[in-house]
């Protein structure tokens, strides 16, 4: 056992003295603040106060920084910024620790030494863009610049149309997003024609239910959320929360429904069964909105079963009980309630569609949005309108470019898996291992530790070996920048330019402006300066592409199209819900500016725009389906399987078919195929317990483990600290005699890990579960080497339609740690 | 007896001796602490006095701060621009400064510990106190102060809030 | 005098943790090596009570933030042998980390645990010294310390509210949990004030404090749905 | 000075003898207690540098060994100046060999369980605080001033009879004369000064009684003064005083067991101040027994759901082991050896007083670390495990007894010459005397012979 530093202390209390002074970091009280003494007695100690977004997450809560003589000391919240109105979350409160933190790269590095071995070597800007644009015009002339690839991190926004226009005006067609909410939205895609995440009206709606969604940690902005969650008991609304283990989300619901991982989608069908059965549903919006429902004949006059049929003949209350393990009552319970509550609304997310069936059970869930006709109506869901922002002329592609851009994605799948998307990290990883369909010789990272956060983290490992250059901009060495090459160092969100605008499921269209309240402490440039800089050093076609000199131009232009479009204001006082409705009543007063100026300035001032009232939009744009309307029956789906069919040698023999539905995981036939129903999860029979990992809030990617106070919270709602746990059930617990705070190895098939155990009533018996965040190996001293990271013995599956990592498809044992 | 006696006094003598010993130690370290000495020579009377300027003038935030803040070489830069106003040596320097662009780097004399919350703007603008009765008459000083007029002790600071009547509340000043 | 204090809407705070962050981040609270923290060194002024009630499935899980609970009658500093804690003219329950000898008698004597002690010379983020509230002094190793409510705001308001020679706003002394719930599930005002909120809420039929019978009448409020 | 009364004080010679010849043996312990106590010194100097973080107290157990000592140490204490005072105010005759020994165990242990506080602080540095700016409505307040007022009154209790001794010593010459010339405060033994210590004594020994109980009370109130839930009680008090009395004791037996073994003075504590004080620590131990049962009976009778968590947890958590094991040694041990005539000798008793020694350092553990182990809020619970700065100072606390008693013995009797002397002198008359006067008869007869 290794003996941790401060057993030894406690053991050898005597030499413990010496080595607090002297070795262990521990500094003097008196010794440590002095630069501080030095500021607040020599400083004048003139407070300011500005305004930018916090983005460690794509929340995009606006924040007030104070400044002490410009040196930012505290953040809080911004009351007039609409998304977070004040509020802020534990990770964005502890920014200035991201910001100071000693383990930023301070300066462009290059990689001295083997991969994992720490050596790096400074090196100048000038030389480091050298570098990079000499390879860039370097393939470019051998007419190979498909071969550049960009893999960013749920960028949205300008920063994804800048890296975007960068890459089609150098000419590859290979710029992915790699992040835990990729290819969550296929399913919408499916049912709704487009992949829009839908933003649910919480505060309208009299009963939310929700499958596996845990917003108030690991939605798209859980602060957006808790300020909405917060009206719930003046508004009366109730809250249904269904998943495996309580999440923070399920102790703070009216109800936990707990539900065996992997089954949701038979829970959500049975519950629409009884509403269909008892008929419960909105029949106006299903009859003018929804295709299939009904059974229905073709055009080449072939009978179709609808929805209901399937429904009715398959999910009945008791069989979608015996699969998902909620009691029958319970869902009868739960679809009258459904049925009998206007507006009632459903959210499908986390542990619904992190499995193998992950798209059929959000096509099941989400099914139950149009069956109560949710789509559009007060207490149901939105689609929220891009802000109008400028837009650039399009890129003027040369020669190369258009050739590059015309070359097959990189990512996509090579063979059947994977249809609808066209970047899933485990195909990415196999075609570069492989070199298919051709190498790939540079890739840029941007944001993320996608070796962190996958479960293919050995294919992903091999395949970065593989490449020729890589290039990261992050700010800090992680498990994936170790294998970089180079290192172009971001600034700190707080030191830099940059837009958040419309984060997934807020409710309005909005616009949060960051500037620079700090100057840059270190030698790092904006990213978005960087790829405008090594543009314009290749030139031609690629440098004309950026006319504007810097990120911070980019955003100003952009944002004329807001001010240009007279809709919407400036954040300011009237961002609350009753000043709203007042101004609603009234007729809503759009801010005038004298000029673009005044506009911005006081955007900067006041952190950003926001525009609440939204057009009530047309069917049409709802559902960009082929048949304009939701469809029970997803016709791009039936699209995609005849595709892969042809391509596997034609529909004439059913074998082909039945090859194709197989290698996807479909075992359903015939038209069940492409209706919302349930797949099995190919378990391993032989491990008797689920293993799902689970976010938490001071932590939800895994990106903040190097912040000490983080760390420290890790665990606050289990008394843990640094440090990972697998909750179990006591039950469970008493089957294999684990005690609480019993350490045990929990192992799979794929490796084990050892944790401290914690026995909880708040979920599932025969259901493990371990937070995800900690068990870093690398980035940074705070990180490294706290906890265990559970993605590492997960089993490498994906749900085969969307390419959506299983992430609760994989079952471990458990064992005492003798 | 007496030997009783005899190293009783003994005993007496080394221990009185002991205790000015330490005394002395304290004192004489207390009293050795660097005395800050300024850039420039300032003379306050002169600017008093003959350029007519307030304390307010110079000392911007002393109101509205917590700091009363050193003047920043922007407010120097007022009259001291390019020529000489004064013959004196030391007002070369001031010059020196505005051209290089750089600040004048001032020493503070009066310094509170870090545990001790002082706003200026509560002592002149809310409890109206003349400058004069911590930092004395500034106007008679034609050399920077080296030794705060009105040591900063706690003791010199609850005098004066008991004699005029003001909280004596730990909170209110320690942090 | 102003009596301040405190109402928690329990039925708004989702126990996110955002007041923990604010109040480290706020003052200067120290961050403990990770053994430490486990051994239950872990120093925080605002604390999170995680309660599990019921048995599966019917289970809920009680969070509930925990400040400092500047009673009326607070039982610590009764007990300090040299005024290092004490209840100051404005109901706060003040810490003169100074003065305090770290004997410790005040944490044993509060029913509430609300005080923490620095085990050590507190540890700061490398770098990040820069990044103190100069408002808030540091303490050293072999104190005690605890939630203030903020108390050097109080100073600051107090002094602008002067300045413009007026009275103190309901909502302008804010600490800084308050100001951050996301949830707004945090109130703070004077209860001497009748038409702050903090003073209307504090009679709500839902309000409760933890353990009243002690008589040591805690100045902050959990307002909860009431079951029966 | 006449040569009968040399040749008496011959006859008492192996009570000097101690002083004038010093074994190998001596050099030894003290050297093994010396190298004990410097080690715990370094600890102490360790804890100043960088702070009770090496204890291994926590967030809810804010208090460990050192006040868990400090109060055990006050307790031993009561051995001395409490019971001297009582059986010299009874007088005892059987007292004139044990008192010395007793009041110098107070002596010692107080100056240790009086430091206790001080190495609990966190900042010792501030400690001068304590008087610049002391609050005496608070409770260590109490404590200073009352561990300060049995300090002193305990050392001049100890030491006013030390005078003859002291002068006894002067007298037969030697190195450090000086020394003892100056501590004979000019004694000749005239009758004039016998008489005005004797009146000094009984003042003394009138007075070391109410502050004795009063200290013991005081450090009850340290933690019966709080609300917690296993310290807010009225028994506290006299509870105290009958477990520092009962430990008193047990410490008092295995201190005159060792030094009779040591010293040889098997003829100076005979079988008999064995069974007295056997005696008298049955009946403490069933005292004891009888304030422990009534106090969990309380809490247990109530219920009350914070109080019944920490008799819960005394009862059956982590801390069973300590808390039966409490009962075991202060309770069952004693009373079965020191009920049965056959047990009861001088082995048994070593056993049994060992055992309340033992027994009682766990009382002291099971009161202070549970009701601090329990948070009444829905906190996890604490733990706690000391470490080895503190044993270290527990090693330290015991070697600076072991090493004071030691040095005392190195320079003063430890069995009070004089006292015995005038025993043999006047005691048996005197207690003739006395006895006569219980009988009936007697107060009549006198009473005849006045009328």
């Amino acid at each position: 056992m290794e003996i941790k530093r401060r057993d030894f202390l406690r053991l050898f209390g005597g030499i413990s003295g010496a080595l607090v002074l002297h070795g262990c970091g521990l500094d003097d009280v008196f010794d440590v603040p002095a630069s501080l003494l030095e500021k607040a007695k020599n400083g004048s100690g003139l407070e300011s106060w500005s305004n930018t977004i916090c983005s460690l997450c794509p929340g995009g809560c606006g924040i007030q920084v104070r400044s002490i003589d410009g040196v930012p000391v505290y953040i809080r919240g911004n009351r007039v910024y609409p998304v977070n109105q004040g509020g802020m979350c534990p990770l964005g409160l502890n920014a200035l620790h991201a910001l100071y933190n000693p383990d930023r790269v301070k300066a462009p590095m290059r990689r001295s030494g083997d991969v994992g071995s720490g050596k790096w070597e400074s090196v100048s800007w000038d030389d480091a863009l050298r570098t990079v644009s000499e390879k860039l015009s370097g393939l470019r002339k051998e007419g190979k610049p498909h071969q550049v690839g960009f893999l960013g991190y749920e960028e949205r926004g300008l920063m994804r149309d800048h890296i975007s226009r960068f890459m089609r005006a150098y000419g590859s067609p290979n710029y992915y997003q790699f992040s835990l909410t990729q290819n969550d939205t296929v399913a919408y895609q499916l049912l709704q024609g487009h992949a829009q995440v839908p933003a649910p009206d919480l505060l309208n709606a009299r009963l939310i239910v929700s499958f596996g969604a845990n917003f108030l940690e690991a939605g798209y902005s859980p602060v957006y959320y808790t300020k909405l969650y917060s009206h719930h008991q003046e508004r009366q609304t109730k809250y249904v929360q269904i998943e495996s283990r309580m999440s923070l989300t399920g102790a703070n619901a009216d109800q936990w429904i707990p539900v065996r991982p992997g089954t949701y989608g038979a829970l959500a069908l049975g519950i629409a069964y009884v509403v269909i059965r008892e008929e419960l549903y909105d029949k106006e919006f299903v009859r003018d909105h929804t295709k299939g429902f009904e059974d229905w004949i073709d055009r080449g006059g072939k009978k179709h079963a609808g929805f209901k049929s399937f429904v009715l003949g398959n999910y009945y209350p008791e069989r979608a009980s015996e699969i998902s393990g909620v009691p029958s009552a319970t869902i009868l319970e739960l679809a009258r309630q459904l049925g009998n509550t206007r507006p009632s609304l459903i959210l499908g997310d986390g542990g619904a569609i992190a499995n193998t069936n992950g798209t059929f059970a959000l096509m099941a869930v989400h099914s139950l949005n149009a069956l109560l006709g949710n789509f559009e109506r007060e207490g149901g869901i939105y689609f929220i309108n891009e802000p109008p922002f400028q837009k650039h002329p399009d890129v003027l592609e040369d020669a190369i470019a258009k050739a590059g851009n015309h070359q097959t994605p990189f990512a996509q799948s090579e063979d059947d898996s994977f249809p609808l998307t066209n970047f899933s990290i485990e195909s990415f990883a196999k075609n570069v291992v492989a070199g298919r369909p051709y190498p790939l010789s540079v890739l840029f990272i941007y944001g993320g530790n996608p070796l962190f956060q996958t479960i293919n983290h050995n294919d992903l490992a091999n395949a970065l070996e593989k490449i020729d250059l890589i290039v990261s901009f992050d700010s800090a060495i992680n498990e994936t920048s170790e294998y970089a090459h180079l290192i172009l160092p971001d600034h700190m969100f707080l030191e830099k330019w940059g837009e958040v605008s419309n984060v997934p499921s807020v409710g309005f269209a909005h616009v949060g402006v960051q500037h620079p309240v700090v100057q840059p402490l270190h030698q790092t440039r904006h990213t978005g300066d960087v790829l405008i800089e090594i543009a314009r050093h290749m030139g031609g076609a690629v440098g004309a592409a950026f006319p504007l000199n810097s990120y911070e131009e980019e955003i100003k232009f952009r944002m004329k199209g807001v001010y240009l479009s007279g809709e919407g204001a400036v954040a300011s006082q009237g961002v609350r819900q009753l000043w709203l409705e007042y101004l609603q009543q009234r007729g809503w007063q759009i801010g005038r500016y004298a000029s673009f100026e005044e506009f911005w300035d006081r955007l900067l001032e006041n952190g950003g725009w926001w525009n609440p009232i939204r057009k009530k939009r047309n069917w049409a744009s709802v559902f960009r389906t082929s048949s304009g309307k939701f469809e029970f029956y997803s016709q791009s789906l039936k699209a995609s399987v005849d595709r892969l069919v042809d391509n596997s040698g034609g529909r004439q023999s059913l074998h082909n078919e039945d090859l194709v539905l197989n290698k996807l995981n479909i075992s359903a036939r015939g038209d069940g195929v492409f209706v919302p129903h349930h797949e099995r999860v190919p378990y391993e029979d032989d491990l008797p317990l689920y293993l799902i990992p689970f976010h938490v809030l001071p932590n939800r990617d895994g990106q903040a483990s190097n912040l000490p106070l983080m760390q420290e919270m890790f665990g606050y709602s289990a008394n843990r600290y640094w440090s990972s746990w697998v909750e179990i059930h006591p039950e469970t617990a008493s089957e294999y005699d684990i005690a609480d705070q019993a350490w045990v190895w929990v192992e799979t098939s794929v490796g084990r890990v050892k944790v401290q155990a914690k026995l909880s009533h708040a979920i599932m018996p025969n259901v493990i579960a371990i937070p995800f965040g900690l068990g870093h190996t690398s980035s940074g001293r705070y990180a490294k080497g706290h906890g265990v990271n559970p993605h590492w013995i997960l089993r490498n599956i994906y749900d085969p339609i969307s390419g959506k990592p299983a992430l609760e498809a994989t079952k471990a044992g458990i064992s005492l740690v003798i | 007896m007496a030997r009783i006696a005899r190293a009783g006094i003994r005993f007496v003598i080394l221990s009185v001796a002991g205790i000015v010993l330490v005394a002395v130690f304290i004192v004489v370290k207390s009293y050795s602490r660097a005395r800050p000495s300024q850039p420039i020579e300032y003379n306050h009377k002169v600017h008093i006095e003959n350029a007519g300027l307030n304390c307010l003038d110079c000392h911007v935030h002393a109101g509205d701060n917590v700091a009363a803040t050193f003047p920043s070489l922007e407010v120097c830069r007022n009259c001291h621009n390019a020529e000489p106003v004064s013959k004196s040596a030391e007002e070369l320097k001031v010059l020196k400064y505005v051209a290089e662009q750089k600040e004048i780097p001032w020493n503070q004399v009066y310094q509170v510990p870090d545990h001790v919350y002082f706003s200026h703007r509560r002592h002149v603008t809310v409890g109206k106190l003349e400058c004069s009765v911590c930092h004395g008459d500034m106007k008679q000083q034609t050399a920077p102060v080296s030794v705060p007029y009105l040591a900063v002790t706690m003791d010199n600071c609850i005098k004066c809030h008991r004699e005029r009547k003001i909280t004596n509340d730990c909170l209110a000043c320690h942090r | 005098m102003p009596k301040w204090a405190m109402v928690f809407d329990l039925d708004k705070c989702t126990g996110c943790g955002a007041c923990m962050a604010a109040c480290k981040m706020e003052n200067n609270v120290a961050i403990v090596d990770p053994e430490e923290a486990q051994a239950g060194r872990a120093l925080f002024w605002m604390d999170m009570i995680n309660a599990h009630e019921g048995e599966y499935p019917t289970v809920a899980i009680k969070r509930m933030p925990k400040p400092c609970f500047h009673c009326d009658n607070p039982p610590c500093t009764k007990v300090c042998p040299v005024r290092a804690t004490y209840l100051n003219e404005d109901g706060l329950v003040a810490q003169i980390y100074h003065r305090c000898i770290g004997c410790r008698y005040c944490m044993a004597a509060c029913p509430f645990t609300a005080k923490v002690f620095n085990w050590w010379d507190p540890r700061w983020l490398e770098g990040a010294t820069t990044c103190f509230n100069p408002d808030v002094s540091l303490r050293m190793a072999g104190v005690v310390e605890k939630c203030s409510f903020c108390a050097h705001r109080l100073h600051h308001v107090n002094e602008v509210a002067r300045v413009d020679d007026r009275a103190l706003q309901d909502g302008e002394f804010m600490p800084a949990c308050a100001e951050n719930c996301p949830a707004d599930a945090i109130y703070f005002g004077d209860l001497e004030n009748k038409d702050s909120q903090v003073y209307k809420l504090s009679r709500s039929y839902r309000v409760s404090r933890v353990m009243e019978d002690l008589g040591v009448e805690p100045k902050v409020y959990y307002l909860a749905r009431r079951t029966a | 000075m006449d040569k009968s009364k040399i040749l008496d004080s011959e006859r008492d010679a192996p009570l000097f003898r101690p002083i004038y010849e010093t074994g190998k043996g001596y050099y030894a312990t003290g050297g093994v207690f010396l190298a004990i106590y410097l080690w715990s010194l370094y600890m102490y100097y360790t804890q100043v540098r960088s702070g009770l973080g090496v204890t291994g107290m926590n967030q809810p157990v804010t208090w460990g060994f050192y006040i868990v000592n400090f109060v055990f140490f006050i307790g031993i204490s009561h051995a001395g100046t409490l019971i001297s005072a009582i059986l010299r105010l009874s007088k005892a005759e059987w007292r004139r060999p044990i008192t010395r020994m007793a009041e110098v165990i107070t002596a010692i242990v107080l100056a240790i369980g009086g430091l206790h506080p001080i190495i609990d602080l966190g900042r010792p540095d501030r400690m001068l605080s304590l008087l610049e700016s002391g609050r005496l409505q608070s409770p260590l307040l109490w404590d200073v001033t009352s561990i300060t007022a049995y300090f002193t009154a305990s050392t001049v209790y100890l030491y006013l009879p030390m005078i003859p001794d002291i002068a006894r010593i002067r007298d037969r010459g030697g190195k450090l004369k000086w020394l003892y010339t100056f501590m004979a405060w000019g004694w000749q033994g005239t009758e004039h000064q016998k008489r005005v210590l004797n009146r000094a004594i009984n003042i003394l020994m009138v007075m070391v009684i109410p502050i004795a109980v009063s200290v013991h009370t005081v450090i009850s109130y340290i933690f019966s003064m709080t609300l917690q839930p296993g310290w807010h009680s009225t028994i506290f008090g006299p509870y105290f005083v009958a477990g520092a009395i009962f430990s008193g004791i047990a410490a008092l037996l295995i201190v005159m067991i060792i030094f009779r073994k040591v010293f040889h003075f098997e003829d100076y504590l005979k079988q008999i101040h064995f069974q007295y004080l056997g005696t008298l620590l049955l009946i403490m131990s069933i005292v004891w027994f009888y304030f422990t049962f009534s106090e969990y009976l309380t809490g247990v009778f109530g219920g009350e759901p914070h109080e019944m968590n920490t008799i819960l947890y005394k009862f059956t958590g982590p801390f069973a082991i300590f808390f039966w094991g409490m009962v075991f040694c202060n309770f069952v041990i004693p009373v079965t050896i020191l009920s049965f005539r056959k047990l009861k000798t001088i082995t048994g008793v070593l056993i049994a007083s060992i055992a309340v020694v033992i027994g009682m350092w766990l009382e002291r553990f099971i009161i202070v670390v549970p009701s601090l182990a329990n948070p009444r809020m829905h906190l996890p619970l604490g733990i706690y495990i000391p470490t080895l700065v503190e044993w270290a100072m527990f090693a330290g606390g015991l070697s600076v007894f072991a090493l004071g008693f030691m040095v005392f013995a190195k320079f003063f009797p430890l069995i009070s010459i004089w006292e015995i002397e005038e025993g043999r002198e006047h005691g048996i008359k005197e207690v003739e005397e006395r006895i006569h006067s219980y009988l009936p008869g007697r107060e009549l007869s006198s009473l005849k012979g006045e009328g």
